[in-house]
């Protein structure tokens, strides 16, 4: 199906609303979990074979944000949600797109191999060819000759790294990833981020990427959402327009830390936000 | 809350629905009364004698529940103890094996003989029926707790107790409750069979009076009185779960 | 958590001493109180009672135990079975689980009557009574194993596309087997006892039928021969069950 | 005075109903307080071994299976004395369809026939061997608790007791459809239902022993005069009782126990003979494993030393 | 007991093993897992009020380090453990240090509130007691208003700061953290560093930080331990010698720079040699 996309329009200066054609539109969206509003009037649109970083204060609703787009809760009434240029329900999304949780959620029942071809296996894929294709990827993650081990036998890294190493091997056009380089350590996270980069480039996948770290959103991303506080809707859409292939070094280029630092400013007010929400919520006790 | 009023309702339009079905059925299909008696039937023949069944349910009640909350304490202090000493639970448990599979109902004269014509020796089959499922349960949950748990627990400076009151007890929960909702199935089956050793009142006596004297209405009608103690006791001891429980209740 | 460090060999010993301990204070307390038969008889004469009446015995253990594991792998089937239906259509939950408690709440003797009358007298009537007592017991552990599963993980199969059955298969089936497992264990005790109370009500043959036989001549002796025999049985499906349990359970 | 009432228990071989009525009445109406006795009514239960709980003395009193099972507990070292026989004939009756193909006994060769096996099977063994027939050439099987697979044609004979089964049998089929065979027909007697206590009692509180019998004998007696009472009394304890059935029963418990010698001697005569012939008959189809010492089970002492004009019905 | 402490040291140029009586001393400690070397010959030591980094790369054996010293597991015989001066077997450290494990470890039949104060409990305080402290706290993290949410109910920032929380209940002179913000925003991350490093400041307690972090690394730290590949030792003992209190300014400082650049490459030596190891251990399947 890759072979079908046209080739990646690349990184652009435009509004991305003026693109034809987004592949993942989301309008007026919002969730409430009984008193808690986690998402109010959201709107953002994904073109593509964009590369997309969300970042926002903690508990504004990212992951919210990726259980609708991952099919996994509908959006309370009056959203809009539309997907290759379709108007659909969340539940439509199901099996679309490849999601990778916050929390690894591997199964202590499988090994490494078969933790990674979960996703294989619910597409029907023989047991056997699935788990060569993994073996083949384990190098890359870092994770060769752990094949056979289960996951309590794993560091918090490891873990991260085979969750990563499920959603990968389940080949979708959109692939959301909810901090996936948050528990490793800075080196693999690098080498990870350029390894993602060229796969993307590769295959001309579409990314939304939750992060915590505004580095890895600059240099990873089209395009950066940056979420208000709780409830969250996008504050600020900032385009990155570096250009590709990216080198580390780039970090230390003026541009990079001017978007980093207008970035950080909305990120600051909204964390300021939720903290002083916070605050004022506190009950007299 | 209008979501179990919901549920109220639901539940008594099966009742209803069950009820015409069966009365309908037996009309319909012309049912011979000792396979099948009509549900007005036997529900008029417990109208003709209401004291009988009240008093019935009620000795049978009490004798389930002494036997459920004692079985289920015990057997879940016996999942404790087995989880704590390897030594007994290796040296115990096999008896405790042994001992589920002597049929109570060949030694109605010892029961009668330690225990008496009382409520107590009902109770106490009730008790025999109840406690294994919940030890095995219990242990099987307390063995299922996370040990990432535990250490962070022992890291705090937890004693034993404290890691068994806060973890693993909380953790072993639902399983326990999984079996303690099979023992208030089983401490009602023990109560009734306990009743055979020669009592007068309870639900086991209107049973068993019924099935040898073929009294098929009476059969029917005590059937229907315990299968009526037997949900009700279960509901209770479900929605205690699903008040204690609440964290599991994912669903 | 420690299960597979112990070594099986102490656990057997301890097993054995336990056993040996238990069986030391019976024989004092029916020698040393002079206890007649037909209150507990002593070990020692059950063990000889045994012995000359093996082959009876054997039969009829090997006739129980067929009752026993038929119906047992019945009830296994038919409460898998309702479990999974009801994991697969959430709204059969309300129809099956009030049903099977009702049915569960009377003694298996009192639908003796029915059970008899529909299945007759002979073998087919135990093996129904059989697996209604455990199809029960795996119907409630099944179901409580199922229920059991992390909402996130059945999310994230959901983002693959999984369908209800593929999160059955994948996700939900061995997050129920400690669970389930547990309630087999439980459920090959009642399994042969529940054969053995039947056989009591009427049968050709049977654990069960001797002792009812005996107690009617007051043979208190053979009643106990039976019981032994009956118990080692279940003993050795027990433990089987367990062993299977400790082979699929490997990562707990 | 309740602080002279000697406390005593009776354990009966079954739960409450009009095969009982007369202890039933006799406890309603006091003779029991009368004599000094407080007794408690203690119902049976399946697989209740009245034998046991007097030998044990859980109970003083009991009203057990019957001659077989007395020799049955004697035999095994059971310290139980009979002190009186309430049904002086069998109480057993096998039927089978008159329509069907079993007509006389040799035709129960090759059949269908349930019994149980608490000891109307040795009244079919009896039978059986009085007309030369060998158990192994029928199909003898346990009966289970429904009469219903006779009434529906799967069994040929089934055993029936005349006050219970009997009368199921009857409301689920016309009576003139069915042939009864009788045991006394084939010169057997089987006498059951027998009062026993241990030999303990027996020996050191005999006193006791005679009272209960005095206490009990008036009893039955007001429940065949007044039957419709003595159902009263019985369904004041199992209130859920058939009424109609109830009256049955107590009609045909009165003819068992006012048959044979008991027309001449009163109700639970001790018929040595009868004993005796059940003894031998036992003994020689090896339901017992040695003789029973006859004078030591079956103690007519007590009953005998009740004036007669109290014993007759 | 607070007020018993000397006054901190502050940073100090020389090098640790100088200081006359350090609170933890570890030599020469191996641990085995199986087949797996997951530390050896490892050597450190932490003076009390320290406040002490630790990077390294994705399964070097850092948590396995922390589980010694929170007393969870016994090190291989051979290996020399002290505490307050004196030898000591991990077992003895149960109760004495306060540890924060990588995982939350949220019990979810307690709420917010009563997960944080669970380490008090254990202690014997009166739960009212212990929940008014834990109150108190709330707006600090970021959680007020949550105080009776389920951890089911709360996002993965929300529910490492809860474990956090928890453990900064637990007084304790030794405070262990295992990546404790790992899963938080830029700004509550930052926040969260400012505040700890004032609680240090004003309590005196020591701690032992895990981090992928290497800037939190420097900004936190008296001094960065860099952890070799597995199996895990002490590469790189780098003393942070910046000026306290320190401003988020400081990052772009030619000092912390230069620092940071040493660190880098000592990581990404080992980080390297992990990876190599990987594949090197491959099986041709
Ligand atoms: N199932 C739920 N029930 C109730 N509240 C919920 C539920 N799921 C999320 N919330 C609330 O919704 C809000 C947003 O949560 P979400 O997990 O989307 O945050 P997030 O942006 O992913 O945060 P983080 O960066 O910390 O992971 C939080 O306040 C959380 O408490
Ligand atoms: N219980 C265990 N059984 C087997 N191997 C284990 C066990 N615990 C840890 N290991 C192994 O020990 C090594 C070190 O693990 P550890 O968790 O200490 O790494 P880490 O440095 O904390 O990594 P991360 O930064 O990814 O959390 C890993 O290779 C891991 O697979
Ligand atoms: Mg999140
Ligand atoms: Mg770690």
């Amino acid at each position: 199906m890759q072979a079908a996309r046209l080739p990646n329009p690349g990184p652009t200066t435009e509004a991305p609303q003026a693109r034809p054609e987004p592949l993942l539109y989301l309008g007026a969206l919002n969730k409430t979990f009984g008193p808690v509003a986690a998402l109010s009037g959201l709107q953002a649109s994904v073109g593509p074979g964009e590369f997309v970083t969300v970042v926002g204060p903690s508990g504004c609703g990212k992951s919210t944000l990726f259980n609708i787009v991952a099919g996994l809760e509908e959006p309370d009434a009056g959203g809009i949600l539309r997907f290759e240029g379709k108007s659909c329900h969340a539940a439509d999304l199901l099996g679309r797109v490849s999601f990778m949780p916050q929390r690894d959620l591997l199964f202590p029942w499988r090994n490494v191999v078969d933790n990674a071809i979960l996703a294989l296996e619910v597409e029907g894929m023989p047991r056997d060819q699935a788990r060569a294709k993994a073996l083949k990827m384990l190098p890359e993650f870092g994770l060769a000759g752990f094949e056979k081990q289960y996951p309590n036998q794993l560091s918090g890294g490891m873990r991260q790294r085979v969750a990563l190493m499920r959603t990968f091997l389940f080949e979708r056009d959109l692939m959301l990833l909810d901090e996936p380089f948050g528990a490793l350590d800075a080196l693999t996270r690098a080498m990870m981020q350029r390894w993602l980069l060229d796969v993307w480039q590769k295959y001309r996948r579409t990314i939304l990427f939750i992060t915590h770290d505004v580095d890895e959103a600059i240099f990873l991303g089209d395009r950066v959402l940056v979420m208000t506080a709780r409830p969250g809707s996008v504050k600020l859409e900032q385009v990155v327009d570096l250009p590709r292939p990216r080198r580390p070094e780039i970090v230390t280029s003026p541009e990079f830390v001017r978007l980093k630092r207008t970035l950080l400013d909305a990120i600051e007010e909204e964390s300021m936000k939720s903290f002083q929400s916070s605050i004022a919520q506190e009950k007299p006790q | 809350m209008p979501v179990s009023l919901r549920k109220l309702i639901r539940l008594l339009l099966g009742l209803a629905i069950a009820a015409v079905v069966w009365e309908g059925a037996v009309l319909l299909f012309g049912i011979r009364p000792y396979y099948l008696p009509r549900l007005s039937t036997i529900l008029l023949a417990m109208a003709a004698t209401p004291r009988a069944y009240v008093d019935g349910f009620l000795r049978t009640l009490a004798e389930t529940l002494i036997g459920f909350a004692s079985g289920g304490a015990f057997g879940v202090l016996m999942g404790v103890a087995f989880f704590r000493l390897r030594a007994l639970r290796e040296m115990v448990f096999p008896i405790f094996v042994v001992s589920q599979t002597i049929p109570v109902i060949a030694f109605g004269a010892l029961v009668v003989l330690w225990f008496g014509n009382t409520l107590l020796a009902k109770a106490i089959i009730a008790f025999y029926l109840t406690f294994f499922p919940v030890t095995v349960n219990t242990l099987l949950g307390l063995e299922t707790v996370d040990p990432k748990q535990v250490d962070l627990m022992r890291s705090f400076g937890a004693s034993n107790r404290q890691l068994l009151l806060r973890l693993q007890l909380p953790t072993a929960l639902p399983q326990i409750f999984v079996a303690l909702r099979l023992a208030a199935s089983l401490s009602l089956v023990g109560a009734i069979v306990g009743e055979w050793f020669g009592d007068t009142t309870g639900l086991g006596v209107l049973l068993l009076q019924a099935m040898f004297t073929e009294n098929v209405v009476a059969i029917w009608a005590a059937l229907l009185a315990a299968a009526l103690l037997g949900t009700g006791f279960y509901a209770v001891v479900a929605a205690v779960e699903r008040r204690l429980v609440f964290w599991s209740a994912e669903q | 958590m420690s299960r597979a460090l112990a070594s099986p060999s102490l656990a057997v010993q301890r097993g054995i001493l336990g056993a040996f301990i238990l069986v030391a204070c019976w024989e004092g307390a029916a020698r040393g109180l002079h206890l007649p038969a037909y209150v507990l008889p002593a070990v020692s004469d059950i063990l000889a009672g045994l012995w000359s009446k093996r082959a009876t015995l054997t039969d009829a253990a090997g006739y129980t135990l067929l009752e026993a594991l038929v119906g047992y792998g019945l009830g296994c089937l038919i409460g898998i079975g309702l479990a999974v239906a009801i994991a697969l259509v959430p709204a059969l939950r309300t129809a099956i689980l009030p049903l099977a408690t009702a049915i569960n709440s009377v003694p298996v003797v009192g639908y003796s009557p029915l059970i008899l009358l529909w299945f007759g007298i002979g073998v087919s009537s135990k093996i129904v009574m059989v697996a209604m007592a455990v199809s029960f017991t795996i119907l409630l552990s099944m179901l409580a194993g199922l229920d059991r599963v992390d909402r996130r993980a059945i999310d994230l199969m959901r983002s693959f596309g999984a369908s209800r059955f593929g999160v059955l298969w994948r996700l939900r089936l061995p997050t129920a087997l400690p669970l389930l497992l547990a309630g087999m264990r439980v459920s090959t005790v009642r399994s042969v006892i529940v054969a053995i109370v039947t056989e009591m009500l009427g049968a050709h043959g049977g654990l069960g039928w001797v002792i009812y036989q005996a107690v009617l001549q007051i043979d208190f002796v053979q009643v106990w021969a039976a019981i032994f025999v009956a118990s080692a049985a279940s003993l050795a499906f027990f433990g089987l069950i367990g062993f299977l349990e400790r082979k699929i359970l490997f990562w707990t | 005075p309740a602080a002279e009432l000697q406390k005593a228990s009776l354990r009966l071989k079954w739960l409450p109903q009009a095969q009982f009525a007369g202890f039933y009445v006799a406890a309603a109406k006091g003779y029991y307080k009368a004599e000094g006795i407080d007794l408690t009514i203690n119902p049976g239960g399946p697989n209740l071994l009245t034998e046991n709980l007097v030998a044990t003395g859980a109970d003083t009193f009991g009203l057990s299976g019957g001659t077989d099972s007395v020799f049955a507990a004697r035999d095994k070292g059971l310290p139980i004395v009979c002190i009186g026989v309430s049904h002086q004939i069998t109480p057993f009756i096998f039927v089978a369809r008159k329509d069907g193909p079993v007509k006389t006994i040799q035709d129960f060769k090759g059949k269908t026939v349930t019994t149980w096996f608490t000891g109307a099977n040795h009244v079919l063994t009896g039978m059986l061997a009085k007309e030369g027939i060998k158990p192994d050439e029928l199909k003898i099987q346990p009966q289970q608790v429904s009469v219903t697979p006779f009434v529906d044609g799967s069994v040929d004979v089934v055993t029936a007791t005349y006050y219970n089964e009997f009368y199921t049998i009857q409301s689920r089929m016309p009576k003139d459809s069915l042939k009864t065979f009788v045991a006394e027909d084939y010169g057997i007697t089987f006498p059951r239902d027998t009062l026993i206590v241990a030999e303990a009692t027996a020996k050191e509180k005999p006193e006791l022993v005679k009272a209960f019998l005095r206490a009990s004998l008036k009893g039955w007696k007001d429940a065949f005069s007044d039957p419709k009472g003595a159902v009263d009394t019985v369904m004041a304890v199992a209130p859920t009782l058939d009424r109609a059935q109830q009256e049955f029963m107590l009609t045909e418990v009165k003819r068992l126990m006012t048959a044979g010698a008991a027309g001449k001697n009163g109700l639970f005569w001790i018929d040595a003979d009868a004993v005796k012939t059940a003894h031998d008959f036992f003994l020689k189809y090896g339901v017992i494993s040695k003789p029973v010492d006859l004078a030591a089970a079956y103690d007519a002492s007590f009953i005998q030393s009740i004036p007669a004009a109290d014993r007759l019905p």
